[in-house]
């Protein structure tokens, strides 16, 4: 089950842990960025939340919290758990729940306030130490998802910055470890949190080392100066899971590798003919979006370029996430039809595009880019890669300075709606395409406040349309590839494993954390 | 002298102050970073605000500079936009694993190259000579990642015999963390040094190979030897001197380079040095620690050049002397 | 002690390798001083590196032995040869001040030698070499210890050389012209003491000189070379009394006499090329003008005024504050008169180069002025003097004038067709015919300045000035290292140029004879200061001053037995 | 039938047959040449030699990705293997070959003669324009090539050019102070005062008489620096700012393989890497024999 203790094997007597990551989290504040960065990852087995959610993202089990009550839509009422001590031994309560979402909406000195959980809230009452109730502005129904996300930190530390905690001196939770050293660019030491409440974690010690070459770090899960990682480039894959003592994970995500097309606008900055002269956009006939997708051959991308370590996507969210839409059938390769319907839309010879895309932001993004405008080559376009550093690529992509371009997204399942809406909505931010469909924006404007089930049924119509107008090209689902010395460790398969959450699949923390 | 002095000051002040100002359009040309720091944040307008005024981007580029250097002043570089604590702090927590590291490096490069380039130098119609000469080539051609994994593939995954990642135990001296003192530290210091030192070791070899051969047909070489001095006299009271101007160049220049440029070392041996510190921020945009780092670098580079023009009239009298004025 | 039997040395260039010394032989015995005297650039310097193994690669040794105290040195490995050098065989190279390292004090490249040699302390090497210093005539042999070869003048160098040839009491000494940078007095001292060590030590001397008055001091036996060849070999008196060989003959009546004055230098064989076909070299000959001698013009002359220099003596980094001067002229004022040849001689140190250096404009005076402005007769020629190239100057040190890495050829013509504008085929015909008049052969142009004896790189600088056709030209020891009789047809060039065309010569020089046929004015100098000026003749006849009474008194006399000067000149001269 | 050659045109073929007889002289740079000559052939003809047109990505079959040397794929056959992409390494490294030696040679070049020529103007004017080229010098000594590469691709996107301005604007730095120091020394030598003397030009002293006599620290330093110029070539590809993706060099064709490197897939980072340490190899064999050849104190050993 879910609570199976890792037990250090007999190769390695010493009770340490060793995790090789590529990336370093840029501050040891858990609050600074909740936004798939790093320091979410770190954060878990330091920081507690009030509910926490295992891999199948839907059960839910408290605890800070021991339970909660929906009185009304809302209002949510939640009992704390008693007896808990931060590590440096002050007493968690209904004040430290107070300060934390305060220090959320409102971070000190110049820190960013994390708008959505602050505007969702419109007081938090304090009934006694052990019970607070949320008053939230209006009926929120992804408000619980706010509660996992956000770490609960001592009220001790008053106008602590993220530098507080990065000298660690206000790096105070009440996880089964804490923080003992951070050694910038080399790694991050944990220990045992004597003050946790639950059974004494396994490791007496665990380090995340920061490897941000991946052959040095495959080499270093080889020779086993590190005992679990994760990105391991998939050409890898094999050649470890030959190797003795060593595991292979890969865990589906819902990331979505995929790219905008340019549909709103009458020319494109990047789309001419082969002479080079101005046309009028191409990519607002549908037939020439169809020919493009129909081009992609995209499990040949999964199967050559990831080795099979993807899941191939045709439309934008993955299997078992918000928005699938199971009856949308799979897109064919088929480069006649492409051809055909190229010259049906009056581009018999084709056109010149350049497609833009991130330099190694995503693993092997610059091969699918390049691999992508092969495939087009073959239908006749001419294409041209322009693969971007991210501190580059960003900017021009939110002007709208390219015609096809990528993105990614990995969702988180309450944030979902709020994604697909500034992506597809006719008004919305992230929509550079400029795909604008009517049928859309009213369903974008429902959905929020529709109920949970309600919201399911709704986002796959929305699926269904985009799938229909091509409104994107999805081209691949992300997958976490991990690896491990099954001789060190042992990998607990409830954990949810998202980017880097090592540290919660491998050491696993007291028992009372994961009954509820 | 103190004219001297001062002019030095004020050429160090200047190039110090074009050097910020450089920086500041090219990152600003580069673009605006903050997307990267939080890729949903326009979907906020007010946010974005928010986090433009925190970043001082809200103001015209000018105003922003002059704030900088008002800042500058109190000695303030600003803090970190990405790690939010004042750049020089993120800057000088990693200065001395690099500092180490680069040491190590030069010193293994005059300690190793010196003699090797002497020997080929000297004797340049030897088979040992040609071999060295050639093996010089090989050490500063090769690319570094190659070297890098090929040693953690031997000593590492294969032999086993040295550690391949990360900074060993460090002790604190003078505020710094200094690994280079504790015997774990050193073993964990050697293979990424020995990655950097072989491209520096081949670039001595091959000057000072070089500059001995041109020096060795000098008159006052054949002097020394008709003065009937033997062969490692002549070495160490003539050519070393004389071949010495171009090394000390070299040397400043590398060992400042290293510390800028030794990243790809950093990454594959998750060295936690300044290099990569400084690619993450160039990725990044961080401007303030860019624009800390490299005045810092500048400052650096001033002073060893400043030491190599020192050296270089130790070593040459004739420097010592304002040049004969010539009508 | 010595015997060279047969040797054969070739040297490569541009036309393959080429023989430079062929079957000489050659014996020295113990206290016994043997004059090599010969023409330049017959292998005099290539035998005397041979026998201390210094032929520089890719020349060699193809023929003969050198069999050294019963060991044939061409046999020796590189390291019996290094334990041999200095404390058995010890060499004065020519050219001291490319001998020394510029990078080290003179002390330590004294010292070290004793030190590595004859593992003297620090302690003991230094009294040693202050020792030394002083019997090669320096007062201060401290300072001189602790100065870089750059901060010493020609003579200076060349006696701190033979103080450290000296160093390890060698028993043979091969002194390669060791007495061309020094003045008369010093000259004597320095003969004289090379003649009491080979007498005291018992030492073998090799002397190579140019100077028939040091030979006929001081040689027991003499060697005459030409053209790689031994041509004559005997007893000094004997030889020096009755030459058998032409060339000897010639060699003996070319030495400059000591009285009188002719204002020729009497060459026994004049070049082919006439002299007007030289001459019309020049633009103003070549302007259509005919060749008219042209008057001098004392009217128009470079003003010297108050000139001072002064160098500091800094020592390291502790002394880059520090103030302490050395004054290498004091005030110094005089006339240049236009059209004559201005003789400048004096002690080694006394400043003169130090002083040309200051009228090329090279060196910036402390105080003081050199005003050309009433130099130039025409506005024309005025301008063409501040491009510069109307003031040329032939250095002491040729070695280090001329670009090692240029051919002659390009030292020649370079100037001519960037600054004079002048065509390609002109200006190398031109060079040609400058380096034959200096008595070299075209075939010498293509090489580099590596390949030349130091006679013949004198004559290139020589060439090298005149390709500009200056008004002024400042020749520091312009003959130094010249046999006698290719100094007779080079001066009688300058002269010729003097006369001809009205060329100002500034005349540095240490040959009082030379100074009295060449000089039309003199001024003497001693420590930065002139101590006398006024007519060469009267000057040199009847010296006023002490200083310059000591220098001519002390000058080593040429006195060949039996043979009349006077007569000799009266025979031949024009 | 034989035309006379101009008188020119003859001396200078003279010259260059009495230059090429003089380099022969050593049988290991007259094999470098060979080896260099070679590479110059393959780099220009490689459109004709190679089978595949790897920047037309119409040719690419990503099915073939990642095939050992000497297999038979779908579109063709691959002799030295294939990439991640499918392309032909074989084709990839004669293309590679031509950027590479293109960037290599321009943006060395480049640097060697506008850093030579600065650090020799401040040596020789000395003063306050020493001054202020040194000190700029140190500037762009601390600017980073990473910086400098974004700033061009931000501003102008990726391009060969780029990432040779790139190069050049740091590396142009080791020459000034390289160049600067070792004229330092000479300026006040004999020969440079008789140069002036004789009325030459200040460019015409710097270049045609200082130059030459401060060119072997130079020599070394350039030798040092057509390797490390791909070094940092690939290096920016390494951090994803190098050349133009669908334009290999050399050295990205290098630092991309070196994922594979310890994958099994070793062709794809050790053929390039192996055929530009050749090429650096021979190059600084050659360039190390012209330096004893112009130097005439060193001539034919
Ligand atoms: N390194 C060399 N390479 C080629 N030729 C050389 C070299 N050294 C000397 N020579 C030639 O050898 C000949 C003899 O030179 P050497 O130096 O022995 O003359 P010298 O008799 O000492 O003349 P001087 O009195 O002018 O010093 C000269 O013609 C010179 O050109
Ligand atoms: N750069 C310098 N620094 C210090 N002292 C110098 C420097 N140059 C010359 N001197 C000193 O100036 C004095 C005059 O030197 P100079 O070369 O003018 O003498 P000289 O008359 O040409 O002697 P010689 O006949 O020996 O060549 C010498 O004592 C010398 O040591
Ligand atoms: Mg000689
Ligand atoms: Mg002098």
């Amino acid at each position: 089950n879910g609570c199976e203790r890792t037990v250090a094997s007999k190769e390695y007597n010493e009770r340490l842990l060793i995790i090789g990551s590529p990336e370093e989290p840029q501050t040891l504040d858990p609050q600074y960025g909740l936004f798939g960065q790093i320091q979410q990852a770190t954060a878990p087995v330091v920081y507690e939340q009030l509910f926490f959610r295992k891999t199948d993202a839907k059960t839910l089990y408290p605890l800070l919290a021991k339970s909660y009550r929906m009185p009304n839509p809302s209002t949510f009422e939640i009992d704390l758990r008693e007896g808990v001590l931060f590590s440096d031994g002050s007493a968690f309560d209904a004040y430290d729940v107070v300060f934390s979402f305060k220090r959320l909406a409102d971070p000190p000195g110049a820190g960013i306030p994390i708008k959505y959980i602050a505007n969702a809230i419109d007081h938090i009452e304090i009934i006694n130490p052990y019970k607070v109730i949320f008053h939230l502005t209006e009926p929120t129904p992804g408000f619980i998802g706010y509660l996992v996300e956000a770490p609960i930190i001592s009220n001790e530390i008053g106008a602590a910055e993220p530098a507080d905690f990065n000298n660690l001196s206000a790096a105070v939770g009440t996880g089964p470890y804490r923080i003992t050293a951070w050694d910038r660019g080399d790694k991050i030491e944990y220990e045992p949190n004597p003050l946790f409440r639950g059974k004494q974690p396994d490791w007496d010690k665990i380090v995340l080392k920061f490897l941000p070459n991946h052959a040095a770090r495959v080499a270093a899960l080889m020779s086993g100066d590190i005992h679990v990682t994760n990105y391991i480039p998939t050409v890898d894959v094999p050649r470890l899971q030959s190797a003795e003592g060593i595991d292979i994970i890969a865990r589906p995500s819902n990331r979505a590798i995929y790219f905008h097309l340019d549909i709103g606008r009458e020319t494109s900055p990047h789309i001419t003919d082969k002479t080079g002269r101005t046309i009028p956009n191409p990519l607002r006939d549908r037939r020439v979006r169809e020919a493009l997708s129909l081009a992609i051959d995209r499990s040949l991308i999964v199967d050559k370029i990831l080795e099979g370590y993807a899941t191939p996507a045709f439309q934008w969210m993955a299997e078992g996430h918000l928005g699938y839409n199971p009856s949308l059938p799979p897109i064919i390769v088929d480069r006649e039809r492409a051809r055909q319907l190229l010259s049906d839309a009056g581009y018999p010879d084709g056109f010149r595009l350049t497609l833009h895309g991130t330099a190694g932001l995503y693993g092997p993004d610059v091969r699918v880019l390049q691999a992508i405008a092969a495939m087009w080559a073959k239908i006749g376009i001419d294409v041209s890669v322009e693969a971007l550093p991210p501190g580059v690529y960003w900017g021009p992509w939110f002007d709208r300075e390219f015609s096809v371009a990528l993105s990614s997204y990995g969702f988180q399942q309450h944030r979902i709606v709020p994604v697909v809406r500034i992506t597809v909505s006719s008004d919305g931010y992230d929509n550079i395409g400029g795909y604008s469909n009517p049928e859309v924006d009213a369903l974008m404007r429902q959905i929020p406040a529709a109920p949970i089930e309600q919201q399911r049924i709704l986002m796959k119509d929305v699926t269904a349309i985009l799938y229909e107008d091509i409104a994107l090209l999805p081209i691949y689902h992300f997958q976490y590839v991990f690896g491990y010395r099954s001789d060190h460790v042992v990998y607990d398969p409830t954990q949810n494993l998202r980017d880097l959450e090592l540290l919660r699949a491998f050491p696993v923390p007291g028992d009372d954390r994961t009954e509820s | 002298m103190i004219g001297a002095l001062a002019r030095k000051t004020l050429q160090t002040a200047s190039a110090l102050l074009a050097t910020s100002f450089l920086v500041f359009i090219a990152v600003y040309l580069i673009g605006e970073p903050t997307a990267l720091y939080d890729p949903l944040i326009r979907e906020d307008p007010e946010r974005l605000a928010a986090l433009r005024e925190r970043l001082g981007l809200n103001l015209p580029l000018h105003e922003q500079y002059l704030r900088f250097l008002a800042n500058l002043l109190q000695g303030d570089f600003g803090e970190s936009w990405v790690y939010q604590e004042p750049a020089v702090m993120v800057i000088l927590e990693r200065l001395p694993a690099t500092l180490e590291l680069v040491f190590i490096a030069m010193v293994l490069a005059v300690v190793l190259g010196y003699p090797l380039g002497l020997l080929a130098g000297l004797s340049r119609n030897n088979s040992y000579a040609a071999f060295i000469e050639r093996a010089a080539i090989f050490g500063y051609s090769t690319p570094t990642f190659w070297i890098g994994l090929v040693l953690i593939y031997v000593f590492g995954v294969w032999g086993n015999i040295l550690p391949t990642i990360g900074r060993g135990e460090s002790i604190t001296i003078l505020g710094g963390e200094w690994s280079l003192v504790t015997l774990d530290g050193l073993s964990h210091l050697i293979l990424p040094a020995v990655t950097l030192a072989l491209y520096e070791i081949g670039y001595v070899t091959r000057m000072v190979s070089t500059m001995t051969q041109e020096t060795t047909p000098k008159d006052f070489i054949r002097f020394a030897r008709a003065k009937g001095l033997p062969q490692k006299r002549i070495v160490s009271n003539h050519i070393i001197k004389n071949t010495s101007i171009p090394l000390i160049t070299i040397i400043a220049i590398e060992t400042g380079a290293l510390i800028a440029g030794s990243v790809i070392t950093e990454t594959v041996f998750g060295w936690p040095g300044i290099g990569k510190l400084l690619v993450d921020s160039v990725a990044a945009l961080d401007r303030p620690v860019i624009v800390a780092f490299i005045m810092l670098t500048v400052c650096f580079f001033l002073i060893l050049n400043l030491v190599a023009d020192l050296l270089y009239t130790i070593v040459d009298p004739r420097l010592r002397q304002p040049a004969g004025g010539t009508a | 002690m010595l015997t060279v039997s047969d040797l054969c040395i070739e040297f490569d260039s541009p036309d393959g390798m080429k023989e430079v010394v062929r079957n000489a032989n050659l014996k020295i015995k113990g206290k016994e001083i043997v004059a090599v005297v010969g023409e330049s650039g017959a292998g005099k310097s290539t035998i005397g590196n041979a026998i201390a193994g210094m032929i520089a690669p890719p020349g060699k040794i193809t023929a003969g032995d050198i069999k050294f105290n019963g060991t044939f040195l061409g046999r020796l490995s590189d390291k019996e040869y290094e334990d041999i050098r200095g404390n058995e065989i010890a060499c004065i190279f020519q050219n001291p001040m490319t001998a020394l390292n510029p990078l080290e004090t003179v002390g330590r490249q004294i010292i070290e030698t004793p030190m590595a040699k004859l593992a003297l302390t620090r302690q003991d090497a230094t009294v040693k070499a202050k020792s030394l210093l002083s019997q090669v005539g320096f007062d201060d042999p401290e300072r001189i210890m602790s100065s870089y070869p750059h901060e010493l003048s020609g003579g200076m160098l060349q006696r701190a050389v033979i103080a450290i040839a000296l160093s390890c009491d060698p028993s043979l000494l091969i002194a390669d012209e060791p007495t061309t940078a020094l003045d008369v007095s010093l000259r004597s001292e320095i003969v004289s003491l090379l003649s009491k060590i080979a007498e005291e030590k018992g030492i073998g001397v090799l002397l190579i000189t140019h100077d028939m008055g040091v030979v006929c001091e001081a040689a027991h036996r003499i060697y005459i070379m030409r053209r790689g060849e031994i041509v004559e070999q005997g007893n000094a008196d004997d030889i020096l009394a009755a030459p058998q060989h032409a060339y000897t003959r010639n060699l003996i009546k070319s030495v400059p006499t000591n009285t009188g004055k002719n204002n020729r230098m009497y060459e026994p064989e004049p070049s082919e090329q006439s002299e007007e076909n030289f001459l019309s070299l020049f633009r103003t000959a070549g302007s259509g003008k005919p060749l008219k001698p042209v008057k001098k013009a004392p009217e128009f002359g470079v003003c010297v005024k108050d000139l001072s220099v002064s160098f500091s003596l800094s020592r390291g980094l502790s002394g880059i504050s520090s103030k302490k001067m050395f004054n290498a002229l004091n005030s110094v004022s005089f006339d240049i008169p236009q059209g004559c040849v201005f003789g400048v001689v004096g002690g080694s140190g006394s400043g003169k180069t130090t002083l040309a250096r200051v009228i090329a404009g090279l060196q910036a005076p402390t105080t003081g002025q050199v005003d050309f402005s009433k130099f130039h007769r025409t506005a024309d020629a005025a301008k063409h003097h501040h491009e510069r190239s109307s003031v040329q100057m032939v250095f002491q040190n040729p070695y280090a004038s001329l670009n090692p890495r240029h051919t002659v050829l390009r030292q020649l013509t370079e100037a001519p067709i960037n600054v004079r504008k002048m065509q390609h085929d002109e200006a190398e015909e031109r060079a040609r015919k400058l380096i034959e008049a200096v008595g070299l052969s075209a075939q010498d142009l293509k090489k580099h300045p590596h390949a030349f004896s130091g006679g013949q790189l004198q004559r290139i600088s020589i060439a090298r000035a005149l390709s500009m056709e200056p008004t002024l030209l400042i020749c520091d020891e312009p003959t130094s290292a010249l046999d006698v009789t290719v100094q007779a047809s080079v001066l009688n060039l300058l002269k010729d140029l003097n006369e001809k065309l009205g060329l100002t010569i500034v005349f540095i020089s240490h040959d009082l004879p030379v100074c009295r046929h060449m000089c039309d004015h003199i001024i003497v100098m001693n420590n930065g200061a002139i101590c006398e000026q006024g007519d060469a003749l009267k000057i040199l006849d009847a010296p006023q001053h002490p200083f310059t009474q000591h220098l001519i008194d002390s000058a080593p006399t040429f006195k060949p037995p039996g043979l009349n000067k006077d007569q000799l000149y009266s025979n031949t001269a024009p | 039938m034989t035309f006379p050659l101009p008188q020119a045109t003859r001396q200078w073929k003279e010259k260059l047959q009495a230059g090429f007889r003089a380099f022969a002289g050593d049988k290991t740079a007259l094999a470098c040449l060979t080896l260099v000559g070679g590479y110059v052939f393959f780099a220009v003809f490689a459109p004709i030699i190679a089978p595949q047109d790897p920047q037309d990505l119409a040719q690419i079959e990503l099915i073939d990705a990642r095939l050992p040397p000497l297999s038979l794929g779908a579109s063709s056959f691959f002799i030295l293997g294939s990439d991640a992409l499918g392309r032909d390494i074989f084709s990839m490294t004669l293309y590679g070959l031509r950027i590479s030696l293109t960037v290599a040679l321009i943006s060395a070049t480049g640097a060697l003669v506008f850093g030579a020529a600065a650090g020799l103007t401040a040596a020789y004017l000395g003063g306050w324009v020493n001054a202020v080229i040194m000190r700029v010098v140190d500037i762009f000594l601390s600017l980073p090539a990473i910086l400098i590469a974004l700033l061009f691709i931000a501003v102008f996107g990726r391009g060969v050019e780029n990432t040779i301005i790139a190069i050049l604007a740091v590396q142009w730095t080791h020459y000034a102070r390289a160049m600067n120091a070792a004229a330092a020394g000479e300026i006040n030598k004999d020969y440079v005062l008789a140069a002036k003397l004789l009325g030459l030009s200040k460019p015409r002293i710097m270049f045609g008489h200082i130059l030459p006599n401060c060119l072997a620290p130079i020599f070394v330093i350039f030798a040092v620096q057509l390797g490390y110029v791909i070094a940092i070539e690939a290096s920016l590809s390494f951090l994803g700012l190098g050349l133009p993706v669908t334009q290999p060099s050399l050295g990205s064709l290098v630092a991309d393989g070196q994922e594979f490197l310890l994958s099994g897939a070793y062709w794809m980072s050790l053929i390039p890497g192996f055929v530009l340490l050749l090429l650096v190899f021979a190059m600084n064999v050659v360039g190390d024999r012209i330096r004893v050849l112009q130097n005439p104190q060193l001539q034919r050993r």
